[in-house]
Parts: C-alpha cells; structure tokens; sequence
C-alpha cells in the first residue's frame, strides 16, 4: 500500500510518499494513523494529534472509520487551506 | 443541456479576462458573468509569498467533484476553476472562478459555493516565506472556513 | 480607511481586466476580487437590441447612494461600477460591478448587494428591439428582483 | 416646477419634460400624478394605474406620500428595469 504524505505531515515524517505493508489487523484510516503513529520519533511527531489528520483513499476525502480494505494509495495530511 | 466545466491546476498565472471570452464567445444565453479571483496577500507587508503545494490528481478531481455538485445545484451554463500551485508573490492570483448562466443569482451561488468548497476540500496547503528570509509556518486552516462550508448543507 | 469607489453610466463598453487591475495595482492586502458582468440576453434569438434608457444625474447618484450602503455594510476595499445606456446587442456587457476585499465573503456579498439594489433602485429601463424588425415591449420588472432586494432587509 | 417622464411613461405622454404649476392643492407626490392624470387622454393612459408609478423628487425616490413642496424636479416613471 502507497502512502502519500503532504504539508506539514510530509515535513516531519521527512518522506513525501512510502509502500508499507501493515498487519491484517489494520483495518481502518484511522488503525493505519495510529499503526505509523508508532513507527518512530518523526511518525509520533507528525500524528501528534491524530484527530486533525485528513485521510484520502484513492484520491477521495474519508473518515477515520473508513476501511482501508482494498486501498492502493493512502494519503495523509492536515487540513486544507487552498483557494 | 451540455455545461461546460473546465478545471485546471497550474503553475502558470491565467489570463482573467481569456477564460471570461472562452465561456462566453459565441453564445447570447448568458446573462450573468461572476468571476472570482484570490490574491496573494503580504499580510502587512510580512510575506514575500505563499507557496502553494497540492495532491497532484486528487486536486483536480476532487475540484472537478465540486464543480459537479455546483452544476446539479444550479442552472449554470458554465463553470471554469483554475488553481495554481507553487511560488506565489503578494498581489498575484491564487485561484480564479469563472460562473455563467441566465440570471444573476446562479451565477453569484455557484462561484460563492465552489470557493467555500475549494478552502476546505480541496488539497491544497499554503506555506509562508517571509521577507525577512525565514520561512514562516504552514497557514491554519480557518474556522470561518468550515462554517462558510457548512452553510450550503450536505452536498456531497 | 479609504475606500475607492468609482460610479460610471457610458455608452461605451469598458474593459474589465482595466477595471480590475485599477482597483488591484500596487496593492498586497487585497485577497479577493469578485465581478459581475450583467451581459444582453437574445431571449433564443429574438431580441437584436436591448435599448437602456436611464435619467442622467440621478443614474450616477442613486448608485453612489448604494455603493455607499455596501461601505456601510461590508470591509471592501475598493468598488467599481460601470453601467451603460443606449443600444447594446445580444452577447454585450450591460452593467459591471468589481468589489475588492481582504476575505472573500466582503466581496462577494457586497457585489451581490450592490447588483439586488440596481435592478430596484437605479432609474434605468430596458425596451426590446426584435430581429423581425418590430420594436418589443419595455422589460416588465421582475418580482424576483424586488425579492432578492428584500433578503438584504431595510438598507436605506 | 419641472417634470420628466421615462420609458413608457415618456411614451406614452410624448414629452420628455415639461413645466407645470399645480394649484396649492397639489400636496404630495401622488397627487401630482392625480392632477396630471386629469390633464388628456395620453396623461390618462400613462397613469391608467397610478400605484405602478415611481416617482423621485430632486432625484431621490420618493413615496407617493411625499410633500412636493420646495420640489425643482419631479421625474415619473415605471419600475426600473436595470442592471
């Protein structure tokens, strides 16, 4: 599974994207932000409050229940200030 | 009827007054016009620009999303939303809206609703660089934001 | 703070980018731009002509008084508009109206407003010329606009 | 005291301006259009419905309640159409 990193999120994780594999037991966006969340400083650092984290499934906005079943490209990042 | 939606996101600056002529040229059904453009503010003379970074694919999409809400919701007969992206000095266009359609209030609606919409849906996030050589934090999303999104309803 | 306002009835067509970059150049606390051009319909290929009457002086000032109100009422930095009298055909401007300000909701409310209140209140009236050659009636003033006048409450 | 009319009111009467003098009884702006209305047929036909008449005194819009003492201008004319 691709994950894809923007903002913020991407400055302190230090990666713009990865492939990560995570355990069946992973099953939502928000499992997935928490599984990284303990992968090391710079993961803590950047899932600090995980609740401000906006998760994208294959281009598409979804929550943090949101099953992760089937997804190719994940993408995390803090709320969005364009326009 | 056929609406013609166009969305582009670039890093180039866009000619205001070409995107009007290109949904207009030709045709005597549009009434109403409203474009709107964000500029780069310097924020009191602080900022040397914003820089503007994106979710390549999923931006246009999910403008292209919104843009489809937009046309269901009211009788427009064009809509053109360009976004840049990158290196933005103070004074420069950020984004434009283009709406057309018969009469007045579709047009002022549909602009008004794809920029609340744009702010808070759209991936995008700006960065500050100041003038003094540091680069300031990644900007706060706005409260006002979300409570200008929430004032069209569920329209997803 | 001052804020630039400038009221035009012409005959001439105006350019809008001109329009804009006036209220624009030179300036960084400026963060949205919102224009409306009202354009002459052909009301499915009738009409060959709109002709506007307007009362010269009046015209001018009752836009003024409006303009005023939408100071009154919303941050704008700057406002522009421009309404021509005369013979206009299918596919050409009317009426322009740019409002500039610092957040989006300013400009978009205040060019709304400015356009509710001169469908109402600015001495203008439109007569049909037909393509067959017959000279159509004066446009009936529509119930719509005296209602979407009334959303802005008692702004006199 | 100086009168204009527009669009169909002007058409109807066939003058753009004219100058009257109603009598003192002519207090406000609705009985001007009354008086007026009395002077022909084409002043009968342009006021046929006198509550559609807009009126503005010195170029502000007025009701047809409104004193037209002191008044220089008064213009008559249908519900404006611009924009």
């Amino acid at each position: 599974m691709k994950i894809l990193y923007f903002a913020w999120v991407r400055e302190r994780i230090g990666k713009t994207e990865e492939v990560v594999e995570p355990p069946p037991s992973v099953r939502t966006a928000g499992d997935l932000v928490t599984w990284l969340k303990a992968r090391g400083e710079e993961y803590d650092y950047a899932f600090e409050r995980p609740e401000v984290i906006r998760i994208a499934i294959d281009q598409l906005h979804v929550s943090h229940g949101t099953s992760i079943e089937g997804a190719r490209e994940v993408a995390l990042f803090p709320p969005m200030t364009g326009g | 009827m056929t609406v013609s939606v166009t969305i582009r996101v670039q890093a180039e600056a866009f000619d205001i007054a070409l995107e009007m002529e290109r949904l207009t040229i030709g045709r005597t059904d549009i009434g109403a016009v409203v474009t709107f453009s964000g500029l780069c503010r310097s924020e009191g003379d602080i900022l040397a620009a914003l820089e503007l970074e994106h979710y390549p694919g999923m931006a246009e999409a999910e403008i292209e999303r919104v843009a489809q809400v937009a046309v269901r919701r009211w009788p427009v007969l064009g809509l053109t939303v360009i976004h840049r992206h990158g290196m933005i000095a103070p004074g420069e266009p950020i984004v434009l809206v283009v709406a057309t359609s018969s009469h007045r209030n579709a047009a002022f609606e549909a602009a008004s609703f794809l920029m609340d919409f744009l702010k808070t849906r759209a991936p995008f996030w700006k960065k500050e660089h100041r003038k003094d050589g540091t680069v300031g934090g990644w900007v706060d999303a706005r409260e006002a934001d979300t409570d200008a999104m929430r004032r069209w309803g569920d329209s997803q």
